[in-house]
């Protein structure tokens, strides 16, 4: 089995023949599935788990504290033990209630999450699937996640929890249109939707550099709207602790409410996997026009190190807006949304297109 | 206004009044049917503008109650104190100033609630702190079994 | 009058109200209290504050302790403001028996007042930072205000309820190092009270949440008797350290923060600004602590003559008043206390209704409550 | 042209007054020697408390186990929570003459305020405070303590003119047997 750590599609594609050479089609198709369904599921409690060790330790270190340093070498352990805490919790069903939805809708959340994974390309040929619609796919499915946490809030029969489903409702549906535009600025300059042709057409330079001004003001309004899209401060209105306490996932408790945890980190993983990929060239390394000497240099780390690298990035900076911001009220809210963001948006975007047509960006 | 001169004008005003400029403040002592008509003319006459109540208070004297309200006035910067007393000890009842002066409706709750002191004409006549039902544990003959411990 | 049930007033009021319960245990009431609120969506229609969790009666516990045992309670009214209320008791005492306390007195009772003051104001910034979501805030808060705790802890053996100031004195002399590290903490906290300032009070978002919100003119915070950084953020001077000077304030030099705005913006400065003053003030007492007694000498059982005694002084959250009726017992015949917080929170259904409920939590948090002194 | 002017000032404004905050929690996440924390369980050794700390009432015994109370009851009187019990005996000494001895003299922790009032007050500064922090216990009856330690005995001073008081940090320690 050819193994290449610059280039996966030769090992998937081993894989694949070698799994069609032994079984009919579809019981190989259906073998790939579980094995691609099973790396996802374990990738994602991985990854969920340790955003949460990550975020404790980044935000403990803005706060002059150590943060989590007590279960195994320095507190690595601590949200799995988390986890075991929360699976072995009582799960409280709320008198009137509405049992059905009460207890589908963690699943909705954590399903809309798990759902936009499989399009993310991890590093070459590391995908589950490579979409010829993959921004238009990551957005449609990404928004689903809300329906989960308004039937979260409408079921749980608490006020709090309704008010905060409202809150989430009006948010998403606001800052979904910023976070398309945005995007919709880098399928301008590449051309295409597809996930793997956009990181491809930033070989020679990433579209944030690219793409100059117009692409930076496009990023910090992807990085805006997607924090608020995704519910984290400062736009964590739908769960505003000191405000409404925990908001929709007030009566949730146990592993129900771990679900909506884990949802929320894995929600902001897939956002900065975007904005890594759109932005700033996926698992494409730092690649500047046709200095080949430089190119090669950075040709050498392994693109699934770029990739977690950018995702990382992005992601610290999500959690530094939240440790450093007041929380904004509805109102401004949908203030900063209709009447900064989707304007400037729709200007950067009428200039993008002017560029693109006289080809005066980076090609 | 000094002590001397507030008090002069005050006993002009009010010959019926008994005044007291020998302590600090100025003490006044009125009858429990005008303390309402008083406070007003405290309040908007222009020699006086006592505009700020910032104490009143309560006192089970056994055989009677007595209210002291303490006004100071933020344009002159005089004190009054005027106490009223209400001779039926079972039931103290005295009209309320909460229209005169805001904080007055909370301390009047708060009279009540502790002193069993009603208030006539006030707003939101609830009690304050502890439930309905409760006896007033600011009065001298208030007993509690349970929570009161004698040393 | 006739006692009327809250469930009374809720059904007297329009059907199909939206009424949820803000407390008693709520994450931004800090402590025990409740708020009942209607909401039209997102909007307040009213508020009303219900106290009385912690009422634990301690005008009537009074009643049965001597002087110098009352003090004690006093420090559990208003817990960030312990020496101010132990300080009002004793003054209260020394005026009553006609006591004069020495100058070294003086100056420790008013370097510790505005010690405490900053350390109340750490805390209100901290808690208020975090009321508005930026959790940060809290524990650069509760870092600095660690190292005021650290002196109170090394002079008087505690770190919030001090039951230090006696009447007649304070329980025993400062410590030899409490100087040197009050002027290290000032120059500690000149350095750092700037980042407060970068990471909240130039925040855009914050501006936006707090400017023009829960508006109070001054007449109306004469009415409700608001006192303290809200009043004199309404623009009314009640700072009694400046009206009626005790201990050592007529010797120093402070400005009254005056704000005429009258929002929580201006409530939120007024502290801010407070900080600066009482750092002044600190610095204009610390090296001149004269020497002498630390006590003068009290009666074992202090008796006060009969008649009717009150003294005001102003604590981190406004004037708390000491009314003493005495009958020449060793006991108080009835001692009331006007606490600031008291009457501070009783504006609060002015203040919040028609705002939204995140200016609730706002507007609560610039009051500044300490609930144990409300419910006594 | 003004209000777009102000527009953009004002998303100007707005990100740079952002970018201070930014700057500040920024400064600190790089910056992990100012962290305050400290360990509690691990640095029992070097954790110290301040002399006057007051943790919790003790009877200052010397090594002989003599101790200074007479039992006359005037901390008790002092307490204000009545967390101080003392029982007391009558023994006749050399001369014959009755005399007031300490039987017990117990403490309620779970009532003391630690307003000092005891201390303050003790004619022959037998009391003190020591420096112990750790309370907790999982019985409340062991809050309940009896600081004469079993066997101890007042110390007899010689007839001396009365030395006066000293401030309460020198108040000589001993460690709390109990």
């Amino acid at each position: 089995m050819p193994f290449n750590i610059y280039d996966f599609s030769g090992t998937t594609k081993a894989i694949d023949q070698f799994l069609y050479a032994k079984m009919p089609p579809t019981w190989a198709f259906i073998t790939e599935l579980a094995i691609v369904g099973l790396i996802i599921l374990l990738f994602y409690a991985v990854i969920g788990l340790y955003l949460v060790y990550l975020e404790r330790k980044v935000c403990a270190f803005m706060q002059n504290r150590v943060g989590p340093n007590r279960v195994g070498k320095w507190g690595l352990f601590q949200t799995i033990a988390d986890l075991i805490k929360l699976l072995m919790k009582e799960l409280i069903t709320i008198r009137k209630a509405d049992k059905l939805l009460f207890n589908i809708a963690p699943f909705i959340v954590i399903i809309a999450s798990f759902m936009a994974i499989a399009a993310i390309p991890f590093a070459k040929g590391l995908h589950a699937v490579d979409f010829n619609i993959g921004v238009f796919y990551m957005m449609a499915v990404s928004s689903i996640g809300v329906i989960g946490i308004l039937l979260a809030g409408w079921s749980s029969n608490s006020k709090y929890s309704l008010i905060g489903a409202m809150r989430s409702g009006a948010q998403v549906v606001s800052y979904e249109l910023s976070v398309g535009l945005a995007l919709l600025s880098v399928v301008i300059f590449s051309g295409s939707m597809q996930l793997s042709t956009i990181i491809e057409s930033q070989a020679n330079g990433w579209w944030i550099f690219k793409g100059h001004i117009p692409a930076i003001i496009s990023f910090v309004i992807f990085l805006i709207a997607s924090t608020a899209e995704i519910n984290r401060g400062p736009f964590d209105l739908a769960e505003a602790e000191s405000e409404l306490t925990a908001g929709f996932h007030t009566e949730y408790s146990g592993i129900r409410f771990a679900f909506f945890f884990l949802g929320e980190y894995m929600n902001m993983f897939i956002v900065a996997s975007l904005a890594a990929t759109v932005f700033l060239g996926g698992w494409m390394p730092l690649h500047i026009g046709n200095l080949q000497g430089f190119n090669h240099v950075m040709d050498f780390i392994p693109p699934i190190f770029w990739y977690f690298g950018k995702t990382i990035f992005i992601m610290y900076l999500i959690m530094w807006f939240k440790w450093t911001f007041p929380r904004l009220r509805i109102d401004q809210l949908l203030t900063l949304e209709w009447k900064y963001l989707l304007p400037i948006n729709l200007v950067n975007i009428l200039i993008i297109s002017f560029i693109v047509l006289m080809g005066w960006y980076i090609k | 206004m000094e002590k001397e001169q507030l008090g002069q004008v005050l006993s002009e005003l009010f010959p019926s009044l008994e005044i007291n400029t020998s302590q600090d403040p100025v003490r006044v002592k009125a009858d429990t049917g005008s303390i309402h008509s008083l406070a007003m003319t405290l309040r908007d006459d222009s020699r006086f503008q006592f505009d700020y109540l910032f104490n009143m208070y309560g006192i089970d004297r056994e055989d009677r109650f007595t209210l002291v309200y303490y006004l100071e006035s933020t344009i002159f910067r005089h004190i009054v104190a005027i106490e009223t007393d209400l001779a039926d000890h079972d039931n103290p009842v005295v009209e309320s100033i909460s229209d005169l002066w805001k904080t007055a409706e909370f301390q009047e709750r708060e009279i009540y609630d502790l002193m069993g002191v009603s208030f006539t004409n006030h707003p939101d006549p609830r009690r304050l702190f502890l439930e309905d039902g409760w006896a007033f544990p600011l009065r001298k003959d208030y007993k509690d079994d349970i929570n009161f411990i004698e040393r | 009058m006739q006692e009327v049930e809250l469930q009374d007033i809720l059904t007297a009021r329009e059907d199909g109200d939206y009424i949820i319960n803000i407390g008693p245990q709520h994450p931004s009431t800090h402590g025990v209290l409740r708020f009942v609120v209607s909401l039209k969506g997102e909007m307040l229609e009213y508020v009303i504050p219900h106290c009385g969790y912690i009422h634990r009666g301690i005008e009537k516990m009074c009643e049965r302790l001597t002087y110098p045992q009352i003090i004690h309670l006093t420090d559990r009214m208003d817990y960030l403001s312990a020496h101010m209320n132990n300080e009002a008791v004793s003054l209260l005492v020394e005026k009553a028996t006609g006591v004069e306390v020495p100058e070294r007195v003086k100056y420790i009772r008013t370097i510790l007042s505005e010690l405490q003051r900053i350390q109340s104001h750490q805390l209100w910034w901290a808690a208020f930072g975090m009321d508005m979501g930026g959790l940060t805030c809290f524990f650069y808060g509760l870092r600095d205000r660690e190292k005021i705790l650290d002196i109170f802890e090394e002079s008087f053996g505690s770190r919030l309820l001090h039951s230090y100031i006696c009447p007649g004195g304070v329980m025993n002399d400062i410590h030899p190092n409490f100087q040197k590290r009050t002027k290290e903490f000032i120059k500690y906290f000149r350095k750092k009270l700037p980042e407060y300032d970068e990471l909240l009070t130039g925040n855009i978002i914050f501006e936006m949440r707090t400017k023009g919100m829960g508006v109070l003119s001054k007449g109306e915070a004469i009415s409700y008797g608001l006192t303290g950084p809200p009043g004199r953020a309404s623009n009314f001077a009640c700072d009694i350290r400046k009206l009626y000077p005790y201990s050592a304030y007529d010797k120093v030099e402070f400005k009254e923060i005056l704000y005429t705005e009258g929002d929580t913006w201006a409530r939120y400065k007024v502290r801010m600004a407070e900080m600066w003053e009482s750092m002044k003030i600190i610095e204009q007492l610390i090296d001149n602590i004269p020497e002498g007694d630390f006590t003068i000498k009290m009666k074992p059982v202090i008796r006060l003559p009969e008649g009717e005694y009150s003294q005001r002084v102003e604590t981190a959250r406004g004037e708390l008043g000491v009314y003493v009726v005495s009958k020449g017992e060793k006991t108080p015949y009835r001692m009331h206390f006007r606490t600031p917080n008291f009457s501070n929170l009783f504006v609060m259904n002015r203040l919040a209704a028609g705002n939204k409920i995140a200016d609730l939590i706002a507007i609560s948090g610039s009051l500044d409550l300490v609930i144990p002194d409300i419910d006594r | 042209m003004n209000s777009v002017g102000k527009y953009f000032s004002d998303i100007f404004y707005g990100l740079k007054s952002l970018w201070k905050g930014l700057m500040v929690t920024g400064y600190y996440f790089v910056h992990p020697k100012q962290i305050v924390t400290q360990q509690y369980p691990e640095n029992r050794k070097e954790l110290k408390m301040f002399d006057r700390f007051k943790g919790e009432l003790i009877l200052a015994h010397d090594e002989n186990n003599f101790h200074h109370c007479n039992g006359c009851g005037i901390c008790q009187l002092n307490c204000p929570n009545g967390s101080i019990e003392i029982i007391a005996d009558s023994v006749p000494n050399e001369d014959g003459k009755a005399e007031r001895i300490i039987d017990k003299h117990i403490y309620h922790l779970s009532m003391c305020t630690f307003c000092a009032l005891c201390v303050k007050s003790c004619p022959s500064n037998a009391l003190a405070f020591s420096q112990e922090f750790e309370h907790a216990v999982f019985d409340r009856n062991k809050l309940t303590k009896v600081l004469n330690q079993p066997g101890s005995r007042i110390k007899k001073e010689p007839k001396e003119p009365k030395a006066p008081k000293p401030p309460i940090d020198t108040v000589p320690k001993s460690n709390p047997a109990n």
